[in-house]
């Protein structure tokens, strides 16, 4: 294993002492629960916004806290859900008389963390909402997973909501919103390598010189298929017809288009298949309101994308376009 | 079974969940994403921190008290379903001081019972209920530690020929056919390692 | 090669059009220059500024043109100075009365490059003056070298000069400007893995699973020597060690800390190396007054990071807490 | 050296340089950045494509011509130092329309003195000079290209033994020790492939 780690057990708590240490006047850590929390929070005017989630996405979720992201994300270890304990926790760290709303990715364990850490704050009366993320188009809807995975796409359900409760947005109000958002999002990914979880030491799967794992899980769950290796404009189409088809979009839609990086991946290779997916968009008839090409949920090291589409309306493009501020900045 | 024995049954799931944390990752790495083992080994070593301060009242309440580090520290999947598991036989054990077989195998039925609540999940489902489940009607129809643990072996490595409709492994559908379930075949050992300790500590409860 | 990628030929011209469909409002591309612009540049009462470099360490530089930050990038393809007709040309379009300041990475194809096309320009009326970045601390000055090379600490040169012309600076202030940024930027980086370019479609050196090149070049020119991998902190210790000692920054200095991924490290990694960074300053009465953590200069999908400390004073300071946008955005 | 002739040498240095693509370039990925092979194949690429369009008037014209091609559309350092040997190679070569040996000679001196003002580089210091300035040695002793090809490649294979003084090689040191310059290998390369197709093509100037 070829990482800047020094013990896998402490991967997580360093990497949070790292992020707090280099935000000192915007962020707290609460180390006890895994803890990343806007300093200035929480606020009795607004509605607390708050993710958990397993480790190893970044910049998901830690790093995108801040005013209007999030105000407070709670990881597990890496890949793990974090125990209900530190949802239950920071559930009551963030109480605001306006509630508390926690995002959730659409996995087993983080619903069942959230439903019980809920519960147990709500006994101590937080006012609680949970809102579920499911944007993942490689898990055909079935009677037996917990149904579509949250993936990248849950960046814009963040954006949305964190801009609607600086505006004041109560928490019935952010689920509309959540919902609206998550409904219009669809993502799909592609893994050209397996990724390495410090604790493990060697890829968790093993792919071909000449072979892609298409659909790829951001655990590193195995996708659709394994395919060869293609052209990154071929890759792109079969990106973008699984996304296009799935909710459809349509021509005449406008929509934001993400390609997201999955740790690996250097940007410029990014954008080789941000200019396949854009053109081949503006031909379907579908225009591009908003871009987004960066590293938004990553999966450790593993080199891959993922390519996201939000169906916008006027509602929702205003609130991608409100100004955020998070630990991930470039300035 | 005494509270002594509860005790020890407790440290035998803890130190070969501890000692397993490379197999039972790996197991989870062919469908999964690999956590598993580290999320029970981590878990079971923060029980094991605080081991000297668990409520001794009775195995029950000690089984409870587990079952809540469990729950409250493990991540994942595990920690919610295993924390579950131990919080129900705790309860269904109730105050007795000494666990009859039967009593035993009713705390087995409800972890079950538990399980199968928090996960929506059922025997078939490819998890660790395929162990768990033939692990205890084994106990009950032989009353026989050894003769469950294969059981529990038996069914563990049977997990190879279902398909996943549960958990992480459910995500590939018919891809997760060919490799076991890493939850059951975590029970199986446990079951084996549980049978090994007994007779040395005295065959009955 | 696993790699998102068409031909390798057309690698760099599709990368810069993707980055110009994704910021149609902000950026121009002219494809006979490999050049990416500010839409809104040259600008009568602007200094233009541009920087060429081989590609390969996106976001450096083309992503990097916007506000406050370059005018305009012209690079050349994957680890290859521009050939100097682009600088030529881009000198030529970027004209501004108030005049032209390239930046030039010191390497020897970068720096004829821009001599050439600096003095082609200047015959044709154009003002140009050229500011060469040298932060590479893994070069031990000598005789034979050009001298230290330019790497991811030109971030702060192109910090310095962007926000100060943007308030209007002359061309003589910016080359003071950025002279003195430069004086007081040092950087040291290492590999853990080689990077592959596209055209090779192999990495371009051998690396044990147990070796990390200590002062690796960003084209992935060996370093200082190789050495056996180590746990993060005491790599951090390393970089840190070699940076400090050599301009050399004291206690009671304030900083700048940047850790800067090579492409292919994530950024919990990054992290990881930064708290340690951090934390042995604060021992030594080094005080950071600024941290960046994330890909600025990279090395094409290479392992690995840079560390690079910038002695602020208040102009210094104030000029990097200037507003700026570019491409590399996350909202 | 007629203006067919020069004509053929360039074509020839142009195909053989595309042609050795992957070869060059590997040998630049030693201790270089392995774009060298990359950089001189796109190079020669485009001043094929206007090939037809390079004026000829006589064998000067077309070296400058080839030369302010180079020179303006390659990258990397290779840009710079190749466009400029051709250029003073045509400056040398002034509006004759016949060539002698001794004023190839003059013309290959010429290069060699703009690649040392240029690169700021001399012999010795492990680069492309030290394979040019002995073919031109050799070529102005025996008139003979294929003892100046000879002479080139063994001074190539010698660059093995020496220290980079200059280019990116430079920053390594002692450890570029031990392996051969890349671009002193393409000037052995390059000759060669000359004095293979010189004879057939008649074997005076
Ligand atoms: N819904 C469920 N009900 C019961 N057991 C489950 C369920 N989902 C997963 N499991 C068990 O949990 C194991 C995986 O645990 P873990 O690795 O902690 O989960 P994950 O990483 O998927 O969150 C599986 O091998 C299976 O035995
Ligand atoms: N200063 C110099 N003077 C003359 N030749 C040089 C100089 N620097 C490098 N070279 C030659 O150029 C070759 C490398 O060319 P190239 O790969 O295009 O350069 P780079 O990638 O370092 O910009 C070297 O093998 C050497 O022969
Ligand atoms: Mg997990
Ligand atoms: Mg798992
Ligand atoms: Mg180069
Ligand atoms: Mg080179």
């Amino acid at each position: 294993m070829k990482k800047f780690v020094n013990d896998p057990k402490s991967f997580v708590p360093e990497m949070l002492e790292g992020i707090a240490l280099a935000n000192p006047e915007t962020l707290k850590y609460v180390p006890a629960y895994n803890l990343i929390m806007r300093a200035d929070m929480p606020n009795e005017n607004k509605v607390s916004i708050v993710q958990g989630s397993g480790s190893g996405h970044e910049p998901a979720h830690v790093m995108v806290v801040g005013k209007g992201m999030l105000d407070a994300a709670c990881p597990g270890d890496v890949f793990a859900a974090p125990p209900m304990d530190y949802v239950y926790e920071t559930a009551k760290l963030l109480n605001s008389p306006k509630g508390v709303l926690l995002l959730v990715n659409n996995y087993t364990g983080d619903r069942m963390a959230f439903d019980m850490g809920k519960e147990m704050a709500e006994a101590d009366g937080v006012r609680c909402e949970i809102l579920t993320v499911n944007d993942d188009v490689a898990v055909q809807d079935s009677l037996y997973t917990v149904g579509r995975r949250g993936v990248a796409g849950n960046f814009f359900v963040i954006k949305a909501v964190g801009a609607a409760s600086e505006q004041g947005a109560d928490l019935d109000e952010l689920l509309r919103i959540g919902r609206k958002v998550n409904d219009v999002t669809r993502t799909m990914g592609v893994a050209l390598t397996a990724c390495t979880p410090p604790a493990k030491g060697s890829p968790l799967f093993e792919l071909g010189a000449d072979e892609i794992e298409f659909g790829v899980g951001i655990h590193g769950e195995p996708g659709r298929e394994r395919r060869r290796l293609v052209a990154a404009d071929q890759i792109a189409d079969d990106l973008l017809d699984a996304v296009v088809s799935d909710l459809p979009y349509n021509s005449g839609d406008r929509v934001a288009l993400m390609i997201n990086g999955l740790g690996g991946t250097p940007i410029s290779e990014l954008y080789i298949l941000y200019r396949r997916a854009h053109q081949r968009l503006a031909a379907q008839g579908i225009t591009v309101g908003r871009s987004y090409v960066n590293e938004y949920c990553t999966s450790l090291d593993m080199a891959g994308a993922s390519l996201t589409l939000v169906r916008l309306d006027d509602e929702i493009e205003t609130l991608l376009h409100a100004p955020a501020e998070s630990a991930i900045r470039v300035f | 079974m005494s509270i002594e024995k509860t005790e020890l049954v407790v440290r035998t799931i803890a130190d070969t969940a501890i000692g397993n944390e490379k197999y039972f990752g790996d197991l989870d790495s062919v469908v999964g994403d690999g956590d598993f083992g580290y999320s029970l080994a981590r878990g079971f070593e923060k029980l094991l921190e605080g081991w000297d301060d668990l409520d001794r009242t009775d195995s029950g309440t000690f089984l409870k008290r587990t079952g809540m580090v469990i729950a409250s520290r493990i991540g994942g999947t595990s920690g919610p379903i295993w924390g579950t598991a131990f919080m129900r036989a705790g309860g269904a054990a109730g105050g007795a001081s000494e666990l009859s077989t039967e009593q035993v195998v009713a705390m087995l039925r409800a972890a079950v019972d538990g399980i199968k609540a928090r996960g929506q999940s059922d025997v078939g489902d490819k998890t660790l209920l395929d162990a768990l489940v033939p692990f205890t009607d084994s106990l009950e129809a032989t009353s026989d530690i050894h003769a469950a643990a294969a059981a529990a072996r038996k069914a563990a490595d049977a997990t190879s020929d279902m398909v996943a409709k549960r958990g992480r492994a459910a995500y590939t559908g018919e891809r997760s056919r060919g490799s076991v379930d890493a939850g059951a075949m975590a029970v199986a050992v446990l079951a084996e390692r549980i049978s090994e300790i007994w007779p040395t500590q005295g065959a009955s409860s």
